[in-house]
């Protein structure tokens, strides 16, 4: 099936998108660096000073880094779906991108694994949260969803970093033969001293196979358990069974447009067209168009249960969302999850690249503003008509954010220079 | 000069010991040796209590005040005494918040050329006044004293001080000074003090304009007498008044009448009594004739009321048994005020005196209190160069007196003004001496309010700085002036005056109890017939006033705005507004439609010769042509003088309204005014569904019943007793060392309250009150959440916060349906010394930590300490929770549930019972009793 | 192995050992801090040769929350004859003089937001040194138990005590 | 001496390896690495089936086991009521359970992978060893004579 010059010809061309960094890759690092260190620094204030140098308040005791945290979870949530879901169903053109997804999915639970502890009151005291064994005797609240949250995010990381290194391994070992001297030398040594006998891929193989039956559950049972932060409160706009597949499907929406977005430029920069075909991206563009279907679906539902209810405090709750102080997210919400996307029923715009990425970007920030939405309206709008109040996010949520972003592109742009983008070994097998 | 030696001085102690006591201020890293036992029976790291008298506003309610480590850190009202019967007011309860005052005057202050002040000591202002007495009496000038309400012992050392000085001692300037009423009583009854209305023996009440619950005479006492009234379905309270108060919230009928229209109501409900047979005999025909004549369809014009709602008034009046009408409040405060007050007084004269409802044997002691006129007249007096030394004493004339007269220039015509006062305010200001007083709770002094009562004031903290009792200040000024002095010290002056007034037993009592009662005989009262002819006859009553008008209402919150310093009284939202820092006007809905303003928006009102320009809330109930003003929102809250009564006018006619378009954040604390249907107050409709609030009948669970060995303890709160007067607020906020965030993070909405009332209007502008708190729900929402075990449910049902356990991510606030649970967005400093108002029992919580009412578990403690000494269970009524001991009303009851026999076992088993939010399950341990 | 691996292995190893003495230096328990007092006072002496009872001087130990310390007046009282000679006993009978109260050290501290009450303790049987160690045999006073929630914890649950959080946090 | 063969392509390197293996060559003196992995080469070697899926059946049921009996044990060990919950709620215990099944399932396959494939590979590390991309059959030294048909 394959011979030397195409071998050769992938390894050249994926390693060759390790080469020297140009001096755009160089401002781009420089300024998604800037980005998140100004987001730390802001964090440190917010620690010396309070919580109050965020806009949250009571009632909104949730704002954008819970709104951050679900959108990065969310996003995550795609890499796994591609590199390991994708894996059992044998689907072809999941090697075009589970690399980039894997990276994605850590590099967006290591952005998401901060906020919890960004959002926390007292974070030099989040060790609270881990049950050890300690003096004080005391263990952690297993009925409460956020432990549920410590280990789903913790499980979903671990599991996550294995399975892609894992998937690494063989690769690390290529880079190890092609790269001289002491950068081969760290290589060889991160690859195991992989050879790639017999004995090796025998396991290997298994190995793979498990990890990613271990990660397919992950996929849906992660952001559920987020969903159920929401879902196993009290609150009207949260309290509702609809939210696990709600959530997963949302998270898998924005995540799979996160990866349209970094894949589409990425293509184009690091030259690798021949292995990322556009029918790849279709089918990409694919599920992205499912998913919005059943989150699009979800909306519907959950206004009309709310109205069907009869309830007060759902009524309100709702109506407050499509007709309240922030039915402009709303709006904007419900136009770029669920209907802009409906446009990729035609074929054509499919298969449009910068089409594509200017829509994986508006399902991007309407997937942020659905979870704004959800978290602020529903804290927004509760029992206690007295206790009604608003919420507008600080400068310092904004920055925080922002820093979570460029945290992002940092670690993912370090990334493509550092590890293959695409995977040699499962390339040459193609 | 400290509790013991005074005491035994006064004969009631023996023993010699000299006491040095120092309590620990760095508590936590050093232990403390004292040189001799601090006073007996003190156990370290225990509460005292010592009775007092609070000196917030003229009532003097009786105090506890409970002392841990040598500080005051927290009052109670004095459950024996019977000015308030244990209540104590958010005012009462803030008393403390001026003790520890930052801004406190802690030496005496000399005013510079440059208008700056300078420190100087007391040897130095003494001389200088004394100089100045004497320099001023060589002019020919005359020294005046002119105080704020005066009783007891320091009223006879002021005399004393006066008479041997030279000095005129005026008439005291109070700015509620009722003085159109004492004008009426003297007239028709011959009576120089006000009564007390006996509202709790009433069958009808009609209230017209006398704000009971918030500043007339002794709120807390008519708050607690009012709130049976309400309590009692039999009995009926009307009120009627042009704005919206407290007291008109709470009446059973609250009637709008158009402002200057009471004395057209009151006559015309003289002439429907005239043509009665009980009440015939009990005037002359000649007052009869005298009454100028009116009609039904006259009197409705005037007041604006609907002849029917007139005629249920006059039935309802007819048909009483015990009808009691009280006016005052603003009711007097206008054009017509003289005639209110009259009309009043013969009304009352015919239907409350005969069954006593007037009780002047415990008269209000306002025999000294003066009024503006007294005040025009020592502004005439300064502006012709007459006044030498004027001393001004516990009072602010200055912000009380009308613009137009010009008292702030007249002052600067006196050879020296001498103020004092314990905080700044626009009367000191003008001062060229300013002399720092002791706070009530760091002196010796007896106050009478009433008569017959004698309360005691006795030192509890040491005096700020240099700052000095009046009474001492007084002897000093004696000895420095004539080289003599009546006695070496304040205290020694007390005894003197004590030994001679009071038997030993009484001087025991006083000690013991921190009052005196000796009920006085009832006064003969009768109606003096030619006297009362002579001022109907020159009675003019004039129209009403102009529409749209604005009334410059009192506060519940500040009096008369003496109590604004206070920041804790600012935290405090208005009842009816929920603003709490700032000013505003209150507007009603229509009127706000009309003009297309919403809460915030500017509004500038204004007459040809007055204007005042603040930011819009929209008052649900409000009358459409009328604005209210909180009087502490104005730098001048009088608008004129009545020169026939000398009261304080405090509305504008004639009003041009104009929205001036800009927007100022107001921190509204209420979410939305209306209940939204939910049902948190039901409302009687609600009721006659069956069993509405029950309709989930008995619970099913997957959850196990809780199980409660010993307690449960349990708050039952009747909304029918409520009135929203925030007395519990305040005393939390002291109890549980709740920050004070200030109007910053109130617009942010990070109030920090424990404990809120929360006003929900219906459609018709009528309003409850819910007073809403942690709920200690059986199966709480908040617990489950949090991950760390930092909120749950302890053995005896109370919801516990463990504060050092908090890791902070805010959920269980989220899922608190009741949203009672308070994050710390800051490090809450307060500035020194208000840091030393702290509960020791009580942790001060750090940033970034949930906290929340605790059923003031410190008290629990306490008790259940003491209990478990005797080997037995707390008992009902050994422990109560701060909000429920302050509530004057009594509408707040705290127990254990376990306990069959007990108060609260009974409340929670009523048929008013009900639980907010019972429909989502969580079974709240705090029983709301409805109104019905 | 080559030579700079060894050396480096080497200086890791000690490195490791300065790092952690420092770490636990900087950590030092609470029993080992400075515990000297105003006045030198020898529970050696007092409660050990002497066998004065801990209440003698401590005397509200099992009334209230604090044991509370015994005021000068008790001290001189005794020492007006007892010892007057001694450089201690001097600068206590300075402090009666200048009518100063003597301020300790604290050596047994709970935090602020712990209830703690000698009282109940003392009246439910427990001996002093329960908590507080041979305190006779102590020169100086120092803390002998670390008074952390885990220590007391174990007492409650041995004991059979309210493990309820409430009981001790305020 | 090892004799090693070198194939560029995957046809060719099965031929050959197949016919080695028919002329009798024992697998246990083969070494064959390949560029990614090729069931081919595990059947015509005879490989047992890989035991990973007992460490991943192992690790498993330890994560269920230990999630769920950790939560119950230590809530049983200072039973906190929070919400009115029993103390072992078994649906959120469960969850963990869930939860740790995965993670410890996971990282116990890996761990069994490495003891299993014997990595890291000490001796490749040292010694420098690539991971070629072409298929290399390296054939040891023939260790007795007597067991050789050549």
């Amino acid at each position: 099936m394959q011979n030397t010059s195409s071998t050769e010809q992938i390894e050249q061309d994926v390693l060759a998108a390790m080469s020297r960094p140009s001096r755009c890759y160089l401002a781009c690092i420089f300024f998604a660096g800037l980005v998140f260190l100004g987001g730390m620094a802001l964090w440190s204030r917010q620690i010396a000073l309070g919580m109050g140098v965020a806009g949250i308040s009571h009632p909104v005791g949730w704002g954008v880094y819970i709104t951050d945290f679900v959108f990065w979870v969310g996003i995550a949530h795609s890499g796994t779906l591609i590199s390991a879901v994708l894996y059992i169903f044998r689907a072809r053109f999941r090697t075009s991108f589970n690399r980039a997804a894997e990276a994605m999915t850590i590099f967006a639970l290591m952005v998401a694994g901060l906020f919890p502890l960004i959002h926390l009151g007292r974070v030099w005291l989040a060790y609270f949260l881990f049950p050890y064994p300690n003096q004080r005797q005391l263990w952690v609240n297993f009925r409460s969803p956020l432990v549920w949250d410590v280990f789903a995010v913790s499980t979903y990381m671990l599991v996550s970093l294995v399975f892609f290194f894992v998937g690494l391994v063989p690769d690390l070992a290529i880079v190890a033969r092609r790269r001289p001297g002491f950068v081969g030398k760290i290589y060889r040594i991160a690859s195991l001293g992989w050879v790639g006998n017999s004995q090796q891929w025998r396991h290997y193989t298994k190995l793979y196979f498990f990890l990613a039956a271990f990660a397919t559950p992950l996929v849906a049972s992660v952001h559920s358990i987020v969903s159920w932060d929401f879902a196993v409160s009290i609150v009207p706009g949260w309290h509702t069974t609809i939210f696990a597949p709600y959530f997963v499907a949302g998270a898998i929406l924005s995540g799979t447009a996160m990866v349209i977005t970094l894949v589409i430029p990425m293509r184009r920069l690091l030259r690798l067209e021949t292995y990322i075909p556009i029918s790849h991206i279709e089918s990409i563009a694919k599920i992205l168009l499912l998913t919005s279907l059943i989150v699009g679906f979800a909306y519907v539902v959950e206004q009309g249960l709310a109205f069907y209810s009869g309830n007060l405090y759902e009524m309100e709750q709702f109506r407050f969302r499509a007709l309240g102080d922030y039915r402009l997210l709303f709006w904007i919400m419900v136009s770029c999850n669920a209907i802009l996307p409906l446009t990729l029923f035609v074929g054509r715009l499919r298969r449009n690249l910068a089409y594509l990425f200017i829509l994986s970007l508006l399902v991007n920030v309407g997937m942020w503003l659905e979870r704004f939405v959800i978290v602020v309206t529903s804290l927004a709008r509760d029992f206690d008509p007295y206790a009604w109040g608003n919420y507008t996010p600080s400068l310092t949520e904004i920055g925080i954010t922002a820093g979570s972003f460029g945290l992002f592109f940092l670690l993912f742009l370090l990334f493509i220079k550092i590890l293959p983008v695409l995977s040699i070994t499962e390339l040459k097998e193609r | 000069m400290d509790r013991r030696q005074f005491l035994q001085m006064l004969g009631l102690v023996s023993g010699a010991a000299a006491l040095s006591s120092c309590g620990s201020e760095k508590g936590q890293k050093e232990l403390v040796s004292l040189l001799v036992p601090a006073e007996d029976g003190i156990v370290p790291g225990t509460e005292t209590w010592q009775p007092s008298t609070c000196c917030e506003c003229p009532a003097h309610c009786g105090l506890l005040t409970r002392v841990r480590e040598n500080r005051p850190v927290k009052l109670e009202g004095n459950p024996r005494h019977p000015v308030n019967r244990g209540g104590l007011c958010l005012r009462g309860q803030a008393a403390l918040w001026r003790l520890y005052h930052p801004q406190r005057l802690q030496t005496p202050l000399k005013r510079q050329a440059d208008g700056r002040l300078q420190a100087i000591t007391w040897a130095q202002a003494l001389t200088e006044i004394t100089e100045a007495l004497q320099l001023s009496r060589q002019q020919g000038r005359k020294n005046t004293w002119l105080a704020g309400r005066t009783s007891g012992t320091l009223s006879t050392l002021i005399e004393e001080l006066c008479d041997s000085l030279d000095i005129e001692r005026l008439a005291e300037f109070e700015p509620f000074s009722h003085a159109a009423l004492r004008q009426s009583y003297r007239l028709l009854l011959d009576q120089a003090d006000l009564p007390r209305y006996r509202v709790e023996q009433a069958d009808l009440l009609i209230t017209i304009g006398a704000d009971l619950l918030e500043t007339f005479l002794s709120p807390v006492d008519y708050t607690a007498q009012a709130s049976t009234l309400a309590a009692d379905q039999k009995r009926h309270w009307m009120h009627l008044e042009p704005h919206y108060s407290l007291t008109g919230a709470n009446a059973d009928d609250r009637l709008v009448l158009t402002p200057g229209s009471e004395g057209a109501l009151l006559l015309w409900l003289l002439h429907s009594l005239a043509s009665q047979s009980r009440y015939q005999s009990r005037w002359s025909q000649t007052l009869q004739d005298l009454l100028p004549s009116t009609d039904l369809a006259a009197t409705a014009g005037a007041t604006g009321l609907k002849p029917q709602q007139l005629q249920e008034l006059v039935s309802r009046l007819m048909q009483a048994k015990k009808p009691l009408l009280i006016v005052g409040g603003i009711a007097t405060g206008h054009r017509n005020g003289q005639p209110v007050a009259l009309f009043g007084a013969l009304l009352q004269r015919l239907i409350a005196l005969p069954w006593a409802g007037l009780d002047f044997s415990a008269a209000e002691n306002y025999s000294r209190v003066g009024s503006l006129l007294d005040l025009k007249d020592l502004n005439q007096q300064l502006a012709a160069d007459r006044i030498g030394v004027l001393f001004v004493s516990r009072c602010n004339p200055v912000r009380h007196s009308p613009t137009d007269l010009g008292l702030k220039a007249a002052l600067a015509k006196a050879t020296l003004r001498v103020g004092l006062a314990d905080l700044a305010d626009d009367t000191t200001d003008q001062m060229d001496l300013i002399l720092p007083l002791a706070h009530g709770l760091e002196t010796w002094g007896d106050t009478e309010p009433r008569r017959g009562i004698v309360g005691l004031l006795q030192p509890i903290a040491s005096p700020r700085q240099q700052a000095l009792s009046e009474g001492d200040l007084l002897l000093k000024l004696l000895q420095q002036a004539t080289g003599k002095s009546p006695a070496a010290d304040w205290a020694g002056y007390l005894q003197q005056n004590w030994q001679k007034r009071f038997s030993r037993a009484q001087l025991g009592q006083l000690m013991e109890d921190g009052y005196l009662f000796e009920p006085q005989p009832q006064p003969s009262i009768r109606l003096d017939q030619a006297r009362a002819a002579k001022a109907l006859r020159n009675l003019q009553l004039q129209a009403p006033l102009t529409l749209p008008a604005a009334v410059i209402a009192p506060s519940i919150r500040s009096f008369d705005g003496r109590s604004r310093s206070l920041e804790l009284l600012s935290e405090i939202p208005d009842p009816l507004t929920t603003i709490s820092y700032g000013s505003w006007m209150a507007v009603a809905p229509q009127t706000a439609d009309r003009l297309r303003l919403r809460d915030g928006n500017e509004l500038q009102i204004k007459t040809a010769d007055w204007q005042s320009t603040q930011p819009v809330r929209i008052q649900p109930g409000l009358a459409t042509e009328i604005l209210a003003l909180p009087m502490d929102s104005l730098p001048a809250p009088v608008t004129g003088i009545d020169p026939l009564t000398g009261e304080a006018l405090r509305y504008v006619e004639g009003l041009q309204l104009n929205p001036t378009g800009k927007l100022h954040r107001l921190p509204i604390l209420a979410g939305s005014p209306s209940q939204h249907g939910r049902g948190l107050i039901p409302k009687p409709v609600q009721r006659k569904k069956k069993n509405d609030l029950q309709h989930h009948g008995p619970r099913a669970s997957f959850y196990p019943e809780p199980e409660y060995e010993n307690y449960r303890w349990t708050m039952a709160i009747d909304l029918q007793r409520c009135v929203g007067c925030s007395a519990c607020v305040a005393s939390c906020y002291i109890e549980n060392n709740v920050p004070v965030v200030g109007a910053s993070d109130h617009l942010a909405g990070r109030e920090m309250s424990w404990l809120r009332i929360e006003p929900f209007y219906d459609k018709h502008g009528r309003v409850d009150f819910l007073p809403m708190l942690c709920q200690h729900c059986n199966y709480a929402p908040c617990e489950a959440v949090c991950p760390v075990y930092a909120a749950y449910h302890n053995p005896e049902g109370l919801n516990v916060q463990v504060y050092n356990r908090c890791v902070g991510t805010r959920y269980c606030s989220n899922n608190c349906p009741y949203k009672v649970r308070r994050f710390n967005w800051w490090q809450h400093k307060r500035t020194p010394p208000l840091d030393q108002l702290r509960n020791p029992d009580v942790p001060v919580r750090s940033k970034g930590m949930m906290e929340k009412c605790t059923f003031c578990l410190q008290r629990i403690r306490i008790a259940k300490d003491r209990a478990k000494d005797d080997k037995r269970l707390v008992q009902d009524g050994e422990v109560t929770t701060a909000c429920a001991q302050s509530c004057p009303a009594g509408a707040i009851v705290f127990g254990n549930l376990l306990d069959k026999e007990s108060k609260i076992y009974r409340l929670t088993h009523s048929q008013r019972a009900y639980r907010v939010l019972a429909e989502l399950g969580t079974e709240p341990g705090v029983h709301y009793l409805r109104p019905e | 192995m080559p030579k700079w691996l060894l050396h480096s292995l080497l200086y890791a190893y000690f490195g490791g050992f300065i790092l952690l003495i420092a770490a636990l230096a900087w950590f030092r328990p609470a029993t080992h801090r400075d515990n000297s007092q105003p006045i030198a006072f020898p529970h050696t002496v007092h409660a050990g040769q002497l066998g004065l009872a801990c209440n003698f001087c401590h005397e509200s130990v099992t009334q209230g929350p604090q044991a509370g310390m015994p005021t000068v007046d008790k001290c001189v009282s005794c020492h007006q004859a007892i010892a007057t000679e001694r450089p201690e006993t001097q600068k206590l009978l300075s402090y009666q003089e200048k009518g100063e109260p003597i301020r300790w050290r604290r050596i047994h501290q709970v935090p602020d937001f712990i209830y703690f009450t000698h009282k109940r303790h003392v009246s439910s049987g427990l001996d002093c040194s329960a908590c507080h160690g041979a305190i006779e045999e102590m020169k100086e006073v120092r803390r002998v138990r670390s008074l952390r929630m885990g220590w007391c914890l174990s007492c409650h649950r041995s004991r059979g005590a309210s493990f309820d959080c409430a009981t001790c946090h305020k | 001496m090892a004799q090693q063969l070198f194939f560029d392509d995957q046809q060719t390197f099965l031929q050959q390896l197949e016919q080695l293996l028919k002329n009798g060559t024992p697998s246990e003196q083969l070494d064959v690495r390949t560029p990614y992995h090729l069931s081919e080469v595990d059947s015509l070697l005879g490989q047992p089936p890989s035991k990973l899926p007992l460490f991943a059946l192992g690790g498993a049921l330890a994560g269920f086991g230990g999630g769920f009996l950790l939560a119950a044990l230590t809530s049983l060990d200072w039973p906190v009521i929070t919400g009115g919950k029993p103390i072992v709620a078994v649906p959120a215990f469960l969850l963990i359970g869930y939860l740790m099944t995965i993670l410890i399932g996971s990282l116990a396959s890996f761990a069994g992978f490495l003891i299993l494939a014997r990595l890291p590979q000490v001796d490749a590390l040292l010694k420098e060893q690539d991971f070629d991309s072409r298929f290399i059959i390296t054939i040891a030294n023939e260790v007795a004579p007597c067991t050789t048909p050549n």
